[in-house]
């Protein structure tokens, strides 16, 4: 074990980042292998918050185990759990009130940008920025208090059920979602002012950590990790679920496949996001926000798979139902792990500086990859 | 003050650190673990030796950074008279320049100012 | 293509697969044994180009494991599941972490958390667990009388 | 405000009046000594206070603001914190050089101060050479960083020390060579030479725009030396966790921490000195009745004010970048600085032959 | 060529630190921007449908609408509610369930709404109190239903 002398043959400097590490986001434990401060290999340890939620679903009901997908992609929770009550309702092939969708979209969306704006100011404070984190969160605080309006809760809402929402929304919400945007739009000049146009913050992003698109397939990167080298992954534009299909965005792509790359999609996403939140805020259907369910759901024999876009890439949510009020089994199939993998092909030849920027775009929320 | 100053304010240094240190002695009392010896890896122990062979790279900075100096020092008591001697000073500083970025240059070619 | 020109395709790429239905994907359920080449098919054929794996896992069936597949063609967007069903108590298949680099990150998670065995993998270690943990947690024989709590 | 002014001539004709002369010198000397190390300390609470109001009001958060009125008394209340704290020492480590590295990084501050003008008439020693010697004792404490690096017996520490020892010997090249503009245009080495010269304006001005670029390219390069964002890959804590001092804590902390905010205000005072006239009021050559005006504000506050707005600066700076990677930084230096500090100093020694200057 | 490059990359180096130099500066000198909030001096505007804890409202006359039904017990994920049924004898002479204690796990609850939306009767809602922190964590454990109360007329 080369691990356990330090160093190897060669001299390198055997190195464990985290998982009590300032720029790891949680507790990710990489062991790198540097030769002078080049990087040689990117070892990942995972672990250490991993609560088998898999398992835990295997005895909770259809309309239990959905709470406990907040808990895994803390900051797109909403999706998660929009994933796993797609996947139900594949199953118990309901129909979904269009009010009900509608809602879930807009949530959706926020979630994202909420993700989106968090991961802006985390990526330029692990690059030695400290003043964009306070802006973006911010402009996130304020999104995570329409959440409270309408769900209760600012980040694990648990506002999906089988069949629609919780509850309908507050009667606020559409005025200030439009405050919000009208807020958001203002500042999002100093945006580029800080972060994107700074000669730093692009030297330090372009050509790190270079995914080629072969590559990003073959390592199963999805989400903007994937669409910044250049391969279109966008569930929502590929396999459109609820009314994404009526919807008008892009779907953010760039070719350079490396840091920055990343960076412009994500920027670009918030953008997108924005786009389909101003489409459907004023058109949000009257009518019922839950379609009617039995009380106790029980899934046909067979194996389901949905798929939606977290704003981490794709989410594939896997149950194999043996009949019963719970799943026989249930496999996740989170977008940070396989963007994760292939973090150590990204990050060879780079600098420790560059990995914290490589790190850093893709974006990994620890409790995703570790379940 | 004079030199003399040089001895005080160093010895002003001393104080203060070692106040400090001593003070902290004073009032705080320690307890003793393993765990509190151990150096800090991310919560992961330490394996192997930290001392190892570092890539040459790190000295060649501090050799260039040498040559670079010695000839910055030579530039002092030239700046000081630039002025009483006028043209020739100039023509001086022209020549020097010249040699110190031709070696600049090498320096350069050979990626010794390439960070390992 | 369609999940029924898919089917015909692979009928007359091989000989007797079984194939399973109603489900929402073409799924196929292959042996063990002729798994590494089915694979290599499916990322090789120029008309199927399977190139990216976006899932996979193992089931435990109590009586035997099946690892499940999830395929797609990120130019055709077209799906294929394959299953391959394998013995408990001898759960050895052949790996695809070379064709697709993704899963050697998920075959090591399918070994830590079920037990499957890749052969050829080339680091096949526990994942999350600790090297030293004994029993694979997804299996539904699973015990741990300190950490598993019943409600 | 009393003005620091010509104190010190007063103290010492008031000592050796009533003293004699050696034990005046005696008593002289534990004044400078009890001064020095009161500056220290004032310093460091103060710049920490500053530097964390900065950097909240950047931030659009409040800062400091439970001890004290406007929590003033914050970095005090820390202060006390640090030394309460336990200073540990890893096993693996050096214990003679990890001990002494922070000895070493205090003692290359406090030598500093020597030459520094903090006022007219108010300077421990203005000896003939002061530039050179603040050039020379200032790169002394990459030593004790170098030491505190090496001595922990930790990768983080090694490499940050590694990082920081390369950046500053790389960065005193075009701050030794932004120095030397000014001293051409002086034609002294001597400290109170170079203020007295600026009393028909400061040479940031005087001087056009060869030492405006000669300031710019101190700024940076200093920026550089006191491992400051953002040039701080040496501490950078994003990648090496705190870098060369990841394994000091308590008090041996605390002084490497004041550390690095004295060595801020002397690099600052000293580029306040050579390019904005040191303790010399606000001076047009010519407006004779407006210096006299001038001249009514005390030479401290002129002095300080400068030094402040710098170190403002260079705060402004820290909150407001991202860290250059450590071989931009060193392409920085080597491709950008360095060349053109050297030939900004052809221009200099142009105009100041050619006498363009004011 | 080179030297205009060299020169170009100068200028757009500065301009672009110069902006972010800019926005900074913004908010240094304008200090009504400053979102601290101060807490405890300052509480929060809290959101009415914020969950914080479940709790069990009654009536003047000490009444809550819980008739003991266990939906809730079973909805919960995490075993948070135990409820201990007892027989009451009504006005009427007949035999009925009722709750004797409901039994409210604060340390266990993930506020995820579950066991609210599953009461048929609307007896338990979520209570927007977020200070939970106590000393003694046996202190979590709370019975919601107030000694001496009944079941409210009419619920079935």
């Amino acid at each position: 074990m080369l691990e356990e002398l330090g160093t190897n043959d060669q001299g390198d400097m055997i190195i464990n980042i985290g998982p009590q590490h300032p720029s790891t986001h949680g507790v990710l434990h990489l062991v790198i292998t540097l030769n002078g401060e080049t990087i040689k290999k990117v070892e990942p340890h995972l672990g250490y918050i991993h609560r088998s939620i898999e398992k835990m679903c295997e005895s909770l009901s259809y309309r239990q185990f959905i709470y406990v997908t907040s808990r895994m992609d803390y900051l797109s929770s909403h999706i998660n759990n929009h994933g796993c009550a797609l996947c139900v309702e594949k199953g118990l092939q309901i129909e979904i009130p269009a009010r009900a969708q509608v809602i879930r979209v807009l949530m959706d969306e926020l979630t994202r940008l909420a993700s989106h704006l968090l991961w802006w100011g985390a990526l330029a404070m692990d690059l030695g920025a400290f003043t964009p984190f306070f802006y973006s969160f911010r402009e996130r605080e304020m999104i995570n208090e329409l959440m409270e309006d309408t769900c209760g809760a600012r980040l694990t809402m648990n506002y999906i059920v089988p069949g629609g929402v919780m509850m309908d929304l507050h009667p606020d919400f559409q005025r200030k979602v439009k405050e919000f945007l009208r807020l958001f739009k203002s500042k999002i000049h100093e945006y580029d002012d800080l972060v994107t146009g700074n000669i730093i913050f692009q030297n330090r992003t372009k050509g790190v950590g270079y995914i080629s698109r072969e590559d990003a397939i073959s390592y199963g990167c999805t989400g903007p990790t994937g669409r910044g080298s250049g391969l279109s992954c966008d569930i929502r534009k590929l396999y459109p679920y609820e009314i994404y299909d009526q919807l008008q965005f892009d779907e953010v792509i760039e070719t350079g496949g490396d840091s920055w790359a990343r960076y412009k999609v994500r920027v670009g996403e918030m953008v997108q996001s924005m786009r389909i939140i101003e489409q459907l805020i004023d058109n949000i259907p009257e009518g019922e926000f839950q379609a009617k369910t039995k009380a106790v759901l029980k899934l046909p024999k067979g194996d389901f798979y949905t798929r939606v876009e977290t704003a981490r890439g794709e989410l594939g949510v896997y149950i194999v139902s043996e009949g019963g009020s719970t799943p026989y089994r249930i496999k996740f199939r989170s977008p940070g792990f396989s963007n994760l993998s292939a973090l150590d092909h990204m990050s060879r030849g780079g600098k420790i500086g560059d990995l914290m920027a490589t790190m850093g775009t893709l974006d990994l929320v620890i409790p995703d990859i570790d379940r | 003050m004079g030199a003399t100053s040089l001895l005080i304010l160093t010895l002003a240094a001393i104080v203060f650190s070692a106040g400090g240190i001593l003070v902290s002695k004073i009032f705080v009392k320690g307890s003793q673990n393993a765990q509190k010896g151990q150096a800090y890896e991310c919560g992961v122990p330490t394996v192997g030796k930290t001392w190892l062979q570092l890539n040459v790279g790190y000295y060649l900075f501090a050799l260039i950074f040498l040559i670079f100096d010695v000839e910055l020092v030579f530039l002092y008591p030239w700046a000081t008279v630039v002025k009483e001697i006028g043209w020739m000073a100039f023509l001086d500083i022209i020549i020097f320049f010249f040699i110190l970025f031709l070696g600049f240059l090498y320096a350069h070619k050979k990626g010794a100012l390439k960070w390992m | 293509m369609t999940k029924d020109e898919l089917k015909i395709k692979f009928e007359s790429l091989q000989e007797g697969l079984s194939f399973e239905e109603g489900t929402e994907w073409l799924t196929i359920n292959v042996d063990p044994e002729g798994f590494r080449n089915f694979a290599l098919v499916l990322r090789n054929n120029n008309e199927l180009h399977f190139d990216y794996l976006f899932c996979l896992t193992a089931v435990d069936w109590k009586t035997h494991l099946s690892v499940v597949y999830h395929f797609s063609s990120t130019v055709f967007r077209h799906e294929v599941v394959i299953k391959v069903k394998i013995e408990k108590a001898n759960p050895i298949v052949d790996t695809v972490c070379d064709i697709w680099r993704t899963a050697e990150f998920h075959e090591r998670e399918a070994y830590d958390l079920l037990g499957v065995e890749f052969v050829g993998h080339p680091d096949l270690r526990r994942l999350f667990l600790t090297p030293d943990h004994e029993g694979f947690p997804l299996r539904k024989d699973y015990e741990d009388p300190i950490n598993m709590i019943k409600l | 405000m009393i003005s620091l002014e010509g104190l010190t001539t007063l103290l010492q004709t008031w000592l050796q009046n009533t003293l004699g002369e050696p034990w005046a010198f005696a008593a002289e000397s534990v004044l400078v000594g009890i001064a020095a190390i009161t500056l220290f300390a004032f310093l460091g609470l103060a710049l920490v206070y500053m530097e964390r109001k900065v950097a909240a009001l950047m931030q659009i958060r409040l800062g400091p603001n439970r001890v004290g009125p406007k929590g003033i008394f914050q970095t005090s209340a820390d202060t006390l914190e640090l030394v309460m704290k336990e200073g540990l020492t890893a096993d693996g480590a050096d214990k003679f050089l990890f001990n002494l590295a922070p000895f070493m990084v205090m003692i290359a501050a406090m030598l500093v101060l020597a030459p520094i003008a903090f006022a007219r008439n108010f300077q421990i020693w203005d000896l003939s050479i002061g530039v050179l010697y603040v050039a020379a004792v200032s790169s002394v404490a990459v030593i004790g960083i170098l030491m505190a690096g090496w001595s922990s017996n930790n990768k983080y520490s090694l490499l940050g020390a590694m990082r920081s020892a390369a950046q500053i010997v790389s960065y005193e090249l075009s701050a030794g060579l932004s120095i030397l503009a000014i001293v051409i245009l002086t034609g002294s080495l001597r400290i109170s030479d170079i203020i007295n010269s600026q009393a028909d304006g400061w040479w940031i001005i005087k001087g056009h725009l060869p030492v405006l670029i000669a300031f710019i390219v101190f700024l940076i390069a200093v920026t550089a030396e006191t491992n400051r964002a953002p040039f701080d890959l040496a501490e950078a804590e994003s990648e090496l966790t705190a870098g060369f001092h990841t394994e000091y804590s308590g008090m041996k902390f605390a002084l490497f921490f004041l550390a690095e905010y004295v060595n801020i205000f002397i690099v600052c005072a000293i580029g306040a000195t050579l390019f904005l006239g040191g303790w010399m009021p606000f001076h047009i050559g010519g407006w004779d009745s407006f210096n006299h005006v001038m001249d009514f504000i005390p030479s401290s506050l002129w002095f300080f004010g400068k030094t402040m707005f710098l170190i403002f600066l260079i705060m402004w700076f820290r909150w407001t970048f991202p860290r250059l990677r450590v071989d931009q930084l060193l392409n920085l230096e080597w491709k950008y600085l360095l060349p053109i500090s050297m030939v900004n100093l052809l221009l200099v020694t142009f105009m100041a032959i050619m006498g363009w200057h004011l | 060529m080179f030297l205009k490059e060299y020169f170009k990359t100068i200028y757009l180096t500065i301009r672009s630190l110069l902006k972010g130099m800019k926005t900074t500066g913004y908010y240094f000198t304008h200090q009504k921007e400053i979102i601290t909030e101060q807490y405890p001096e300052v509480r929060p505007v809290l959101a009415e449908r914020f969950k914080g804890e479940v709790i069990m409202p009654h009536n003047e006359a000490n009444e809550h609408s819980c008739t003991g039904c266990q939906a809730c017990e079973i909805a919960c994920p995490n075993g948070t509610i135990k409820i201990v049924t007892k027989n009451e004898i009504n006005a009427e002479g007949k035999k009925k369930k009722a709750i004797d204690t409901f039994v409210y796990h604060l340390e266990l609850c993930t506020m995820c709404n579950l066991c609210v939306v599953a009461c048929p009767s609307d007896a338990i809602v979520m209570a927007n109190n977020y200070e939970h922190s106590v000393f003694d964590r046996r202190e979590f454990t709370k019975v919601l239903n107030k000694p001496g109360s009944k079941i409210m007329e009419g619920i079935e």
